[in-house]
């Protein structure tokens, strides 16, 4: 546990009271007198101060193990065969490598958010001041860290107090990664119960960072009405110069934006982007237009649309410097974790850089300094639009070319065989080769711009380019809105929804997460957005997932933003912002249990997660997550007993966590009022599930929405919906409602009928309804005891 | 050997790859060495391929021959039901499989964990996961997959094949099981 | 940079001027007017600060890439095949995936260093406070932290001062970490430098570690006269209780000792270990018994011979709890990293965990808190021992079992198959079938312990334990000694070799270091470290290495650490200590620039590396390196420009850097005299080699060791060494000697005769010896200027 | 297809693997079609173990036949040259792999970068990073393993055979290089 900073002796320093203060904010310490809360049993926890609650989750919810291949090869000892029961080298199981997998890449996303994190505090330190005040809400948000606060224990005030809980995650996660070393652990769920702290520490990352730029660049505060913005290749005027920023870190483009203020260029310049930096800076500028999610980075620059690329960090392609350098785009890179093999030129003189950049002496530049990026990017575009003018800079293929290129078309699959989706391409050019497009266009609302059909194509044929010259009429009428990233939940919006929650009264909370892999383009989400908005779920969304929402129009042409409300309520669609907002969904989970059911925080982690897991039901979407920073976000829900669901490709993550509904015995809860242990049947049944298909998603989401607090009346709400969805879907009335109805008051009224005969079949009997805790230490009865 | 090669190429193998089922006899023979075998249909099942038909009717086939339980994964339930094939049971992919993995548990029907697990219907990248995890947590039960794509895998599957062959292959064992009599002699797999 | 610590602003604090001092301290300041060393450019760096000193670095030495296999499964994109290059769905090449996945690996590595030294100095400031003093070497180390003064720029006294050292590491290893992230880093040398960067954030762990555990646990300080201890399996008395303890982190296997002095058990109890921890510990204690390297694991436990197993962290096996419950041992885990599944048991009272362990309720336990593990340990060990007196634990078979067994070998080759080292275990089956063991006793001289043939054998023979059973008159006369860890080297010593060495005239420092996985046993590092000690090069070792270097017995009964002296001089053989002593090597390199040439360390990394680059002719032999730490410390060792060698399944790391001596133009230096460029050979030839035998090791050894400042008479020298083991262990003479001979003066005068007729043939010019380094920055008559 | 598998079992492959050298005439033709082959010959030819004289036949063989250059590994030359082998050149193994993989690299001869590489005599695992080495960087240049065992990275291989198969296998070959005329229609692979 690091609480160095927080081990100060009032004897050591013998000075007036008031300097002391001074002192105690500048060395990162949080003074507990400013603070009546009564500290938890853990803050600053290190795993093991965890572990029980861990192995309580995951003594019901147990891994199944989907490995990727047979081996392991993260030593010399190896490569190791772990099939068939074999031990490594090392000694390690297949399950332990497995779970060891997975702790990797959750300790690679946590350091990913945490790391963007420190950046962003560092840097707005250094140009605003250690004392800059955090703000998210103003006087709605005074619970402004519910993530710090349940995890570290400390309310922070000003940015300074953050460092202390940098120093903290950053040693948490060096232990975590050290774990990960060949030898040691061996035990699964050791393993999994690490990943779950990873998990947890990821979204303590999170919401710093979001705190950060949200406090510093007055990003919309907690404000459900933020402003609608531009959303699609179709809203980008090429007529001016056009800068595309990609990544997840937004000062560079925000000193974009500055520069033109200063220079009065503000509207001759159309700043877009692609991915969370395009979120944040619409976040910051409205007039910012998002091009669309990660996968729409090879489509749009191949356009040749974009004068200058500047790329900062996280989700970006590794090819960037060669595509840029394709349609003859200037490329600016901006961040240590991605130099691209550039010069370092923070230090040079922004004349020269341009100069350079212009003349094409260099193809591209590294420049470590946010403002002299804006500076570098907007002045080179500028002249770079001027010249690219007057060349073909698109890569994207005439009709008449697509045609000729689909004859050369030997239909030997390769491509398809390469495509994560599978795609039927080789049909696709077969019809192409005789004139019609129409599968070709297909297929690019399913593509995901990976490129790799590209590189297998024997016949040289640029094929993403051809999908992309197939769809240009859908392409050039992507013309969106999405509601900029409004940031934290107000403590008044979860006061008001915290009551219909806990009694499940509002049938539940879904967040749309993560990126844009999906099996079936953006669509899906949207459509799941719309869905459980219109039953009165309240739908939440975040990064690509939030762009994707809007990139839909309804029969009246409105966008779910534009036919749904921002509130925090039944029935909106709320977009939190990027990635790192995520943190807000969690929080507000949190501030759930603490407004509304007025719990201590402060270092109390297993008791707000286990009232969370118990009472607010919330399940999480990742609809075509494909990285390790997913892998870390959706652990950080797990560890709060929130089930997450991935698309199919998320059955790539390897592991699953998965419940028995047909034990019963699993499923049981203490009664904090008695100490009784009452079963309350499977909920929610899982915790981490890849669903098949979206109709799967759908049921799984309005079934694991269902918790042991439900009242009757909420159960029979949520139970509607389940039983609804199913039959929609899958044709079918669900088999298991009898897991779900504890008592006749729990079966919704309009099904009574087609229900009761069912659950008479079923040998149905009456259960109450209890406090429900799994922690023996809540129990009221023996509260202190264990 | 492109037949044997994984359909999406970067989907290696391990150690211990599957055999190739070469003719019907081999998948006649797999059936009636099999004690408690079980069908996985997934959400492909369904789609407008060419296939769709040709898989519901082998199912189907298959449950009325050795009365081989079905169970559906995601959403496809109904829509089999409309297609005169009624599953056993409806259950998440991720769901069969886990129980599946589960010694102890008793099956659909009570009599205990399958020794054969038939999948067909997924998508290549999932039910390559699927027999992944099947292979790793149930290293003796066999697995064959069916559709007409290598799974690297499986116990048994067939080769990357074109559609047409494929359904000649299927065809041949519709009129294997059809000719089959129960005295016949086991062929030996 | 993670300096935030050090900026407090006296006008914040209006105190008096002593409290502020005190104030200091505690939040880790190092006031630097306590050091008169002026500060140089790159205190507490970022990669980024010193990134083209690696481009320097990686311009010459380029990465060769051995690819494990053709794909990237890092995300669920993937898994995309990358071979005959194409790019991964995110943009990804080949050569970048390949240095991404050693970055993972040196992050892994770092972070286990790194993570270990939080845990000591979080640890031992609780137990010994926060001033306890740094102390390695009283009054013969004045330079007491060359690595933390190099990086870091401070000069650190007590523990507190550490944990802004440990603050730092962890920020950066997590910004190293984070560029693993899926997309981002596009070129192979951008993710090498980073490499190189969390190399030396490891070594300043490394150094961090050891200062700690010298400093408090009272370890050798920094001396050449160490006691000898006793190795091996041989030297152990099973009829006491015997406690095994295995791993890295020895506080609780101190509070084992501490416990055993403390009720007068002292000399009835057996202490015995592997790995680090058994070095550390017999640096603690002279009396402790260490069993041999990682791989002896398997075959000590199976003997039967521990009562008791106490298993900490890093190199250790991951079927521990399986082995010791097949020998009825019980098993105390000690590390958060490595919870091995048990129930943490560290609130518990001692005596009821005593009980549990012994009647066999539990099989093992977790208990975080060192000093109860050493009252359990040695309480449950003395029980343990009454109880498996009576009953047979030892799973080695006799020579009769022995044979049945053999008999039952199919000669199915799947044993070999599985083998690291291709043993031809079958063979050697057959023959042990006829009654005759010999061959397999020969097998177990090579056998690294791993026990892959066991689970692959279809007849379930006991494989390694036939080995072991075959080589039982070997094992039980394993009676070696080893000098316990020295720990830091002397300044006087610095300062008596400094000129020799740089001069050339003590022709090298050879480090051993790392792990067991060698090809033919631990006889090879004995034999290379014999050979460079008789030919008065410094030998150096630590680790697993230090003890396979014991593990030999000369004609006269002596080891080389009785046939050698210890101190840092020609002809020594000098155990540091354990891993983490690794920081000395390192920093006796740092030393002699500082010590004995009297360039200003603090913050000045790039001058110091490339002085030690040019001057100190040292080369790292790992020559069984298996883990993600020797990758940390090997690249530790590149950025100060010391090549390393590794074994030939040191190619698993699957990344070279090769120099090229074919193309003249890459060697050069500038006379920092005159700013002059001047062609100086291929000295040193390589960063990173694998070689595929002990004879290319050797032979590399000398001919890597050969430096540009070299004087004729150090050149000649060293090239003596070079020759004359070319011509014994190739059987030729070299062809490439007059790629290092400058001018006549540089011939070795034995040689005269053979060589200049060769030099004549190849057209050899007399070149000058300049004042070489590779920095602009260093020329003395443009100082300043770039 | 055991003779195909790795012979260390965990070194899978990629997504293309060697084609086995099924018989003499193979590798006749691969000789035969090089325009500039070179041969690698690592530590294990010196060995004890009985594969080392014929090894040591072999490349005297291909040297006088067809002029192959030959590099010995390692520490080996002088033990080669005493069983009659001069190499052409001694080069550690990674130095070696490291200039094929430089197009620029003008070869031992000066006339350029090798079409065809021939390796044996080296330690499977050794073996077959070196050859996963020379895939990834040298896509084209033609790999022979001339060693009784499958290198999947290769681009031609023996498979997994017995010494006294591959012994044969060789023998054959010396026969047919002795056999061969200058006019002989040459052999397509």
């Amino acid at each position: 546990m690091n609480r160095k900073n927080i081990h100060i002796h009032l004897s050591e320093a013998k000075s007036s009271t008031g300097s002391l203060k001074g002192l105690d904010i500048q060395i990162g310490k949080i003074k507990g007198e400013q603070w009546d809360e009564i500290e938890g049993p853990t803050p600053f926890p290190d795993h093991t101060d965890l572990r029980s609650w861990d192995r309580i989750l995951l003594s019901r919810y147990k891994p199944l193990y989907l490995p990727f291949c047979d081996l392991c090869c993260l030593c010399t000892y190896g490569k190791c065969d772990l099939s068939g029961g074999k031990r490594g080298a090392c000694g390690i199981s297949m399950e332990a490598q497995q779970s060891r997998i997975v702790l990797l890449a959750a300790c690679i996303g946590a350091a990913t958010h945490i790391s963007h994190g420190r950046h962003l505090v560092n840097h707005l330190i250094e140009t605003h001041g250690r004392n800059t005040p955090i703000n998210v809400g103003g006087t709605n948000v005074d619970v402004e860290a519910p993530m710090i606060r349940l995890v570290c224990g400390i309310k922070p005030k000003t940015l300074a107090d953050l460092v202390t809980v940098l120093d903290y995650l950053e040693t948490q996660v060096t232990e975590l990664l050290a774990a990960a070393h060949t030898g040691q652990e061996s035990d699964p769920l050791d393993f999994e119960s690490k990943v779950f702290h990873a998990g947890m520490l990821d979204h303590v990352g999170l919401e710093l960072a979001d705190l950060t730029q949200i406090s510093v660049f007055d990003f919309p505060k907690a404000d459900p009405e933020a402003e609608l913005v531009n959303l699609g290749l179709g809203t980008i005027d090429s007529e001016k110069p056009v800068i595309l920023v990609i990544g997840h870190n937004v000062p560079p483009a925000i000193d974009i934006i500055q520069y033109t203020k200063e220079h009065n260029l503000s509207g001759t310049i159309e700043v877009t982007g692609i991915c969370c930096t395009a979120i944040d800076l619409t976040r910051y500028d409205p007039d910012a237009k998002i091009v669309g999610p990660i996968s729409w980075q090879l489509r749009y620059i191949r356009s040749g649309v974009p004068d200058l690329i500047v790329v900062d960090e996280q989700c970006v392609r590794a090819d960037l410097l060669i595509e840029a350098g394709n349609i003859q785009a200037p490329l600016v890179a901006t961040s240590s974790k991605n130099c691209a093999g550039l010069v370092d030129r923070t230090d040079d003189n922004p004349d020269q850089i341009v100069a350079d950049l212009i003349s094409g002496a260099v193809q591209g530049v590294l420049i470590l300094d946010p403002k002299k990026v804006g500076e570098v990017a907007v002045r080179a575009a500028i002249q770079s639009h001027e010249i690219r003018k007057t060349i073909k800079t698109s890569k994207i293929p005439t009709l008449e070319e697509l045609i000729e290129y689909a004859k050369f078309c030997s239909g030997c699959m390769e491509c398809t065989r390469a495509c994560p989706n599978e795609t039927p391409i080789p049909d696709a050019m077969k019809q192409a080769a005789t004139g019609d497009i129409t599968l070709l266009a297909e297929i690019y609302q399913s593509c995901i711009g990976c490129g790799r059909c590209e590189d297998v194509c024997n016949k040289n044929i640029p094929v993403h380019n051809a999908l992309v010259a197939a769809a240009r009429d859908i392409v050039t009428s992507e013309k969106y809105t999405v509601r900029a990233g409004r940031g934290a939940i107000q403590d008044i919006e979860i006061r008001e929804v915290g009551g219909p929650i806990v009694l499940g009264e509002i049938p539940g909370i879904v967040a749309f997460v993560g990126c844009a892999n999906f099996p079936n383009g953006v669509s899906e989400v949207a459509e799941m957005a719309r869905e459980f908005a219109k039953r009165r779920y309240i739908s939440v969304a975040s990064g690509c997932s939030a762009m994707a929402i809007g990139m839909y129009r309804n029969e009246d042409g409105q966008t779910p933003y534009e036919e749904f409300h921002g509130r925090f309520d039944a029935g909106g669609i709320v977009n939190v912002g990027s990635c790192v907002s995520n943190a807000h969904i969690s929080g507000a989970a949190i501030k759930i249990a603490s407004i509304f059911a007025k719990r201590n925080l402060r270092g109390n982690y297993e008791e707000i997660a286990d009232y969370v897991y118990n009472r607010v039901g919330a399940v999480g979407i990742a609809w075509g997550a494909m990285s390790q920073k997913a892998a870390a976000i959706a652990a950080g829900f797990w560890r709060l007993g929130i089930p997450v669901i991935v698309g199919p490709h998320g059955a790539k993550y390897r592991r699953m966590l998965l419940g028995r509904k047909d034990n019963e015995a699993n499923w049981f809860v203490y009664d904090t009022r008695t100490g009784e242990k009452v079963q309350v049947g499977p909920v929610p049944e899982h915790l981490f599930i890849s669903a098949e298909t979206k109709e799967e998603a759908m049921v799984l989401i309005a079934k694991l929405c269902m918790r042991p607090n439900d009242t009757s009346r909420g159960r029979s709400m949520k139970l509607t919906h389940y039983i609804d969805l199913h039959k929609r879907l899958y044709g079918i009335i669900p088999d298991d409602i009898h897991l779900f109805i504890r008592s006749s008051s729990d079966i919704p009224i309009m099904m009574k009928e087609e229900l009761i005969p069912i659950l008479k079949e079923k040998g149905f009997k009456d259960q109450k309804i209890p406090d429900p805790t799994l922690l023996k230490s809540q129990i009221r009865t023996q509260k202190g005891g264990n | 050997m492109t037949g044997q090669d994984p359909w999406i190429r970067a989907e290696m193998g391990g150690t211990k790859q599957a055999s190739i089922i070469s003719k019907p006899e081999v998948l006649s023979a797999l059936m009636k060495k099999a004690n408690h075998p079980i069908f996985l249909i997934g959400s492909e099942s369904i789609t407008d391929n060419k296939q769709s038909d040709l898989l519901i009717t082998l199912i189907k086939n298959l449950k009325e021959k050795w009365n081989v339980p079905v169970i559906s994964t995601a959403h496809i339930t109904g829509t089999l039901i409309s297609r005169g094939l009624v599953p056993n049971a409806s259950m998440g992919s991720m769901e069969i499989i886990d129980r599946l993995c589960d010694n102890k548990w008793q099956g659909l029907d009570g009599k205990g964990q399958y020794d054969l697990v038939i999948l067909a219907g997924f998508s290549y990248t999932l039910g390559s996961l699927l027999l992944s995890g099947l292979k790793q947590c149930s290293w003796n039960t066999k697995k064959i997959s069916l559709d007409p794509k290598y799974h690297p895998h499986a116990t048994w599957s067939y080769g990357n094949m074109k559609f047409e062959n494929w359904q000649k292959e299927i065809e041949r064992f519709f009129d294997i099981i059809k000719t089959d009599k129960k005295n016949m002699e086991e062929s030996h797999v």
